[in-house]
């Protein structure tokens, strides 16, 4: 059934969806430019005070839209407030305005909520930092970027605050500027994911290029369409149009030259590219641990719950044309599905509790990614599923980091092996990191369990057999690594002075962690088939499918059982087998060395190669032509010097001189 | 008798003859901005030529449309000018003799090298005072 | 008959002697005789204002150049010393090359007038033209009316006054060669004679 | 009935100046007649400068010594009456004295000009209607104009004789000129916007109705004062003497004069005293107007009954009184009290009465009709 909508009329929230990201915005400029010197107090309350506000607002669109589409039912595309913002020429116009369908709003609660408590959370972390006005600037500059880009209606703006959402990562990353390591992680992740958004505007630029050549054939028939859900007329950049199947159509028809590969999945490979990036898929995830720099709530917010996540959304956003393309959207699964793995591995042997954070973050966003990959146009489990564990890991995760970061408070340290004990010492934090550490292994009847589920379901139930066995691999040894951190971290003697002095920490920070492990235990239980969806058939929400549940929990115990078994009691058993390992141990250890063949790659081959060559190149001959010109002019300023007297009256009678030679040519011309 | 004044009437000055003249005045004061070496000597040939300018003016504007007055008008900015330039340039003039001691244009290049022609005003000016008493002494010996 | 004659003789009269004035001001080596030419040389040209109809503009030109501008020129000539001693003649490269340019100009304007096919109107009837027509006409906001510019030589003439009386101050203050001298706050208010100023900057040994 | 109303009812007035009857004689042919205007005019103008030197040169000795207790002059003719024409005879007698390092020809050019500058004034004032040489439809402006000259005169003269005192004085006398000149100036300007017209002819006619010293309420009267400083400034009178303060600059300018060239000096600036005083009669007091009281009457008939001269002439020796009671009365003022008095206090009165003037005649504020030419 089609629900009948009015753009003229809506609700208040929904005719103020601007408000989302002007909250953030507003409080960005004034807290970086007004308050920041005057108080750090208000700074932090300002800022979190915005978010907070951005979330109701957020919240008053989810209600407004749900109501205005009930779950279950369509949930058509509506742009309900948009202004023009780069014409063209007439048929070529760009806009900005907010989006708000399932995803968008899913999103923007994600972003809202978790921003909120990291605020929230800062206020009590950060405390005493001579940053801390900066830092809050920067954090609303962050949110103010996330929510913009989650509102993109179009792929030009998504594109314009995915890079602002890259430059309050890089600032944020960089935070602590007077750390080199810091420097140069956020150096780090700016060029990595510039490298990758490289790919994404060609995508951009593809994609619109030849989105306006087919405009006017596949433009009327969309406009028809939506015409009632959107305040400024279609746009070739619009995610309506890009997406529509009239579009679509006719785009996978081209090929790009002769080599049998649809212009379509070009330019989808190209946009994954940017997603991967961001999303910090392999090989483009190596920004992503060393973004760790930076303070633990800017981890907690943008590098586990928001902005990795962005890569994600990106893909979920453009589905319809990865599922048309459908190459592109196996790329999608296999690179998603080695990610997740590949990561996994890793961090069974991190000893940063931050790192191993990170690669359980890299890891889960290939979950992501594979349940996205396993997904077609015809049964969208996948896509639902992908959205499902986005929503419980953002909850998850951030709890995780943001208990991390107090467990780093209170110790000093973010090695796992200074810590060890705590669990008396810091109740709280034990507690809600354990809910955490249950959600992500998938254990009943915690969020984890129920997303994780259905990504496995959808695996399965796509045929992609191959991929649900790495999934259902990757869970177990999710599950060991959490476990290993929770141990080491929580049990077992005090190792150090720092950690047999930790203290509980205050209330504004275990308030939101509290608030998230709520959220961790319930998430599970939002029947998110009804509200996210796509193509005409909904997803079925089968309920608890044994057949999937049982290898999954058994995975998962098997995980926790060989994690009891290795760091219960003294460390023996696991250097044992570390040992046995040998090579094995240390090459996983080593991150398999992928940032030293980076290091190789761009130190040795390119540098050597290509840099030096063209820095001759611009050394000799183009500074040289620069030279030669810059010599010429002296010297033939050398040349007429003899008619720079310094005197006034020498220059008159040139000036007479050549006044009058004009006069006589013009009046000769004239004659 | 009427006959002489009829012949004498006849080298009547036209439009023609009135711009002849004004031409020249020009040309004598351009001779004089290109050759004169004290600053208000040049300022003296300026106000010739802009005397002559502003004539122009009133010229053309009696020969040529005589129902309008819009050449005394311009003719009177043109003298309000003159007034603001004068001024001004007396003021530097004055300001210049006081820092470094003649207002020879000769000496006015500073432009050119600054390092050689310019080593601040004592030095400058002992040399200068001291030529001026010479010239001083000079003219009043012969 | 006795009118055009007297008119004739007086233009040829007073056109020699304001080319002879007008030598004068460029070629006289003292300063001083030089104004009193260029004095004669403006109220010579006075006299053409009043062959030309243009009594009012005569007034205005004697009033202001007399009375204004030759007075400040005597007075700067007198604060300069530059009337006191004989000015250097120039240089004959430098009399050659301005009387050659001189003489092209004049060759060329006198040969533009020449040629040059003027329409010249003769209404027999002369429009009014004093103070109360130039009056008007300044102060008319309309088309053809001159309120603009009028307004925007009041604020030159303001400005010149202003910069004038700045740049023209007594002391310089130290480090500062040109400005404002003396009665800002910090200067000093002390005239101090070429002889002891500081060579570098231009003010008082400190 | 006043005075111009009921000379035109008899048929009798008409303002006729020298130069329109020469022109009217040229018209006609007769040269001779022209040529008497002529001469006429200049002799006239020579007479004047004459007897007016001889009388005011005694007018100051004889009322400089009543002012003391004294009697001045008494030996050379009945009360002295000679002594002036004794001392002219003696002056151009004298020998003529040049300083050997002068710029001779400026020397001998500067006393020329400040007499060239005076006698170039007296032309165009109307001394009655029908005795006045040139009437210049510019005249206030022609007037303000001339003296201009009278400036360069005494700058040469103190700058030629190549004697700091002199050249000193000269500078002095050159800014206090140019600057009261200008508050003369706005003085003036009350005036022609009063009577809309430059001039002095019909500045006098627009008199008819009330004199501008009084007519105008309050503004005429502030304007008349301040001309009158302004003027007596001009004219380096006591207490405005600074250029030449015998005490501090030997004689200022003139210093270095003598004989004839001091003699021309010496008349100007006695000529120059009337020429202020007849402008500032002929400007605020009605020039060769009658006093009259009201309208008609006996008293306003036998006061038409005095010639026009008689009354110009009287008008202009008591302001002449005036001013050289003014000697005797104030101190002289220092360099920086005069600028101060013409910059800080004469020059600001001048602007605000000018603009309130304006306001009075833009808004008719006064009950008497302007004649508007």
């Amino acid at each position: 059934m089609t629900t009948e909508i009015d753009i003229q009329h809506l609700g208040f929230a929904l005719r103020h969806v601007w408000l989302v990201p002007a909250f953030p915005l507003v409080s960005f400029v004034l807290v970086g430019l007004f308050l920041r010197p005057l108080s750090q107090k208000l700074c932090g309350i300002v800022a979190t005070l915005a978010v907070f506000s951005s979330w109701m607002a957020a919240c008053g669109i989810a209600c407004e839209y749900y109501t205005l589409c009930p779950p279950g039912g369509e949930h058509p595309v509506l742009v309900p407030w948009a202004f023009e913002w780069l014409r063209y020429q007439p048929g070529m116009t760009v806009n900005v305005g907010v989006i708000v369908d399932p995803i968008s709003v899913l999103l923007m609660l994600v972003v809202t909520t978790v921003s909120t408590l990291v605020h929230l959370y800062s206020i009590g972390y950060m405390k005493g930092d001579t940053g801390f006005g900066r830092f809050f600037a920067y954090l609303n500059l962050f949110t103010f970027s996330m929510l913009g880009l989650v509102a993109a209606p179009n792929i030009l703006q998504m594109y314009v605050f995915w890079e602002l959402v890259g430059v309050s990562s890089f600032l944020l990353i960089g935070f602590y500027y007077q750390k080199p390591s810091a420097v140069a992680a956020s150096k780090k992740a700016f060029i990595v994911t510039r490298f990758a958004d490289l790919g994404f505007l060609v995508g951009v630029l593809t994609l619109g290029y030849f989105g306006y050549t087919l405009f006017g054939g596949a433009a009327p028939a969309i406009t028809a369409r939506t015409a009632a859900h959107c305040a400024m007329p279609l746009q070739p950049f619009d995610f309506l149009y890009l997406t529509s199947p009239e579009f679509l159509a006719r785009f996978g028809a081209l090929a790009a030259g002769s080599t049998g590969i649809t212009l379509l999945t070009v330019a989808m490979v190209l946009v994954f590219m940017g997603a991967a990036g961001k999303s910090a898929m392999f090989p483009l995830h190596i920004w992503l641990p060393d973004a760790m720099e930076g303070p633990t709530p800017v981890s907690a917010l943008i590098h586990a719950a928001t902005m990795v996540v962005a890569g994600v959304y990106l893909v979920a956003r453009m589905f319809p044309a990865f599922a048309v393309s459908g190459a592109a959207l196996l790329v999608v699964a296999y690179v998603g599905a080695f990610t997740s793995l590949f990561a996994a591995v890793i961090g069974t042997t991190q000893d940063d509790i931050k790192r191993v954070l990170a690669f359980s973050t890299l890891s889960q966003l290939g979950y992501m990614m594979l349940a996205l990959g396993v997904a077609t146009m015809e049964s969208p489990l996948g896509y639902t599923a992908s959205m499902f564990h986005l929503f419980t890991h953002a909850c998850f995760k951030a709890l995780l980091f943001l208990g991390a970061g107090a467990v780093i408070h209170a110790v000093h340290s973010n090695e796992i092996w200074d810590m060890g004990g705590l669990r008396k010492k810091m109740p709280i934090t034990h507690f809600t990191f354990l809910i955490a550490t249950l959600a992500i292994s998938g254990f009943w009847p915690l969020s984890g369990f129920f997303s994780k589920d259905e990504i496995l379901a959808a695996a399965l139930g796509n045929g992609h057999y191959g991929i649900f066995a790495v999934a259902l691999f990757v869970a177990g040894l999710t599950a060991f690594y959490m476990f290993r951190i929770y141990l080491v971290t929580f049990w077992g003697e005090h190792r150090t002075d720092k950690a047999s002095h930790a203290h509980e920490i205050p209330a504004v920070m275990w308030i939101p962690l509290a608030i998230l492990a709520v959220l961790s235990v319930v998430a599970g239980y939002v029947p998110m088939a009804k509200f996210v969806s796509i193509g005409a058939e909904h997803a079925e929400h089968h309920g608890i499918n044994f057949a999937i549940a049982i290898p999954a929990t058994l995975a998962a115990l098997l995980g926790t059982g060989t994690a009891l078994l290795l760091y219960t009691g003294s460390g023996s058993r696991a250097d044992a087998i570390a040992r046995s390992l040998g090579g094995v141990y240390t090459l996983v250890k080593k991150k398999f060395y992928v940032d030293e063949v980076y290091l190789f790659v761009t130190h040795r081959l390119i540098f050597n190669l290509v840099s030096r060559p063209i820095a001759w190149f611009d050394r000799t001959v183009v500074d040289g032509g620069v030279n030669v010109s810059g010599w010429a002019t002296r010297a033939s300023g050398h040349l007429f010097s003899w008619m720079q007297t310094g005197q006034v009256q020498s220059y008159g009678s040139w000036y007479a001189a050549g006044a009058m030679l004009v006069l006589l040519v013009l009046w000769a011309a004239l004659i | 008798m009427n006959q002489l004044l009829a012949s004498i009437a006849a080298y009547a000055p036209g439009l023609r003859e009135w711009l002849l003249l004004t031409s020249v005045i020009f040309s004598i004061g351009l001779y004089g901005l290109l050759t004169r070496r004290n600053a208000v000597g040049i300022l003296l040939a300026v106000e010739l030529m802009l005397n002559s300018a502003a004539l122009n003016f009133v010229i053309f504007n009696r020969f040529c449309m005589p129902a309008r007055i819009d050449g005394s008008v311009m003719a009177i900015f043109v003298i309000a000018v003159a007034a603001a330039e004068v001024v001004v340039g007396m003021a530097i003039f004055v300001a210049l003799y006081r820092y470094r001691g003649t207002v020879d244009v000769n000496r006015m290049d500073t432009m050119k090298d600054p390092v050689t022609s310019f080593e601040g005003p004592v030095a400058f000016n002992k040399e200068v005072l001291d030529n001026i008493n010479k010239q001083y002494k000079s003219h009043h010996d012969h | 008959m006795i009118g055009p004659a007297i008119y004739t003789v007086m233009f040829w009269v007073v056109a020699a002697s304001t080319v002879l004035f007008a030598l004068a001001v460029v070629n006289t080596r003292k300063l001083l005789r030089a104004a009193i030419a260029l004095m004669a040389a403006l109220s010579t040209t006075a006299g053409f204002y009043v062959m030309l109809d243009a009594q009012f503009l005569a007034g205005v030109q004697v009033l202001v150049y007399v009375g204004g501008i030759v007075v400040l020129i005597v007075f700067a000539i007198m604060l300069t010393r530059s009337g006191e001693l004989l000015e250097d003649h120039p240089t004959p490269e430098r009399r050659v090359v301005g009387a050659a340019i001189s003489i092209m100009f004049l060759i060329l304007s006198a040969a533009a007038v020449w040629v040059s096919p003027f329409a010249e109107y003769s209404t027999g009837k002369t429009p009014p033209n004093d103070a109360l027509s130039i009056g008007k006409a300044l102060l008319d906001p309309g088309p053809g009316g001159y309120v603009a510019p009028f307004e925007v030589i009041s604020l030159l003439l303001l400005a010149a006054m202003i910069g004038g009386i700045v740049i023209a101050r007594k002391t310089p203050p130290p480090n500062q060669p040109f400005t404002s001298g003396g009665d800002l706050p910090g200067e000093t208010d002390v005239y101090t004679p070429l002889s002891q100023r500081d060579p570098k900057r231009g003010g008082p040994v400190s | 009935m006043t005075y111009l109303t009921l000379a035109a009812t008899q048929g009798a007035f008409k303002t006729v100046t020298v130069s329109e009857r020469t022109a009217q004689a040229f018209a006609d042919g007769s040269w001779i007649l022209a040529l008497v205007y002529i001469l006429a005019a200049v002799g006239a103008l020579g007479a004047l400068v004459t007897v007016v030197g001889l009388v005011l040169i005694y007018a100051e000795r004889k009322i400089a010594a009543h002012f003391q207790c004294r009697l001045g002059p008494m030996r050379v003719g009945w009360h002295g009456i000679l002594q002036t024409v004794a001392d002219a005879i003696k002056l151009l007698l004298k020998e003529d004295v040049i300083p050997e390092r002068a710029d001779k020809a400026m020397h001998l050019l500067a006393p020329f000009l400040s007499m060239m500058a005076t006698v170039m004034i007296l032309g165009v004032l109307p001394y009655s209607p029908i005795l006045q040489i040139v009437d210049l439809n510019i005249g206030v402006l022609y007037v303000t104009a001339i003296s201009g000259f009278g400036v360069m005169g005494i700058l040469l003269g103190g700058w030629s004789s190549n004697n700091k005192w002199s050249m000193v004085g000269a500078m002095r006398a050159g800014a206090q000129i140019i600057s009261y000149e200008i508050s003369a100036t706005l003085a003036l300007l009350v005036v022609v916007l009063f009577s809309g017209s430059m001039s002095l002819a019909e500045i006098v006619q627009s008199q008819d109705a009330g004199w501008w010293v009084w007519r105008a309420h309050g503004v005429g009267l502030v304007a008349f004062i301040i001309f009158v400083i302004a003027v007596t400034a001009e004219i380096n009178r006591t207490p405005f003497d600074i250029p030449e303060g015998e005490s501090e600059l030997a004689a200022g300018f003139h210093t270095e004069y003598s004989g004839l060239r001091f003699s021309f000096f010496f008349l100007a600036e006695f000529i120059n005293m009337f020429v202020v005083s007849a402008m500032a009669i002929t400007l605020f007091l009605g020039g060769w107007m009658p006093f009259h009281i009201g309208t008609g009457g006996a008293f306003n008939g036998a006061m038409d009954l005095i010639p026009p001269v008689l009354w110009f002439f009287g008008k202009t020796s008591a302001v002449v009184f005036l001013i050289m009671w003014f000697r005797w009365t104030f101190p002289r003022l220092r360099v920086d009290q005069l600028m101060y008095l013409e910059w800080k206090v004469l020059l600001p009165i001048g602007f605000v009465n000018l603009f309130a003037a304006a306001v009075v005649v833009l808004y008719n504020l006064y009950p008497f009709p302007i004649i508007v030419p």
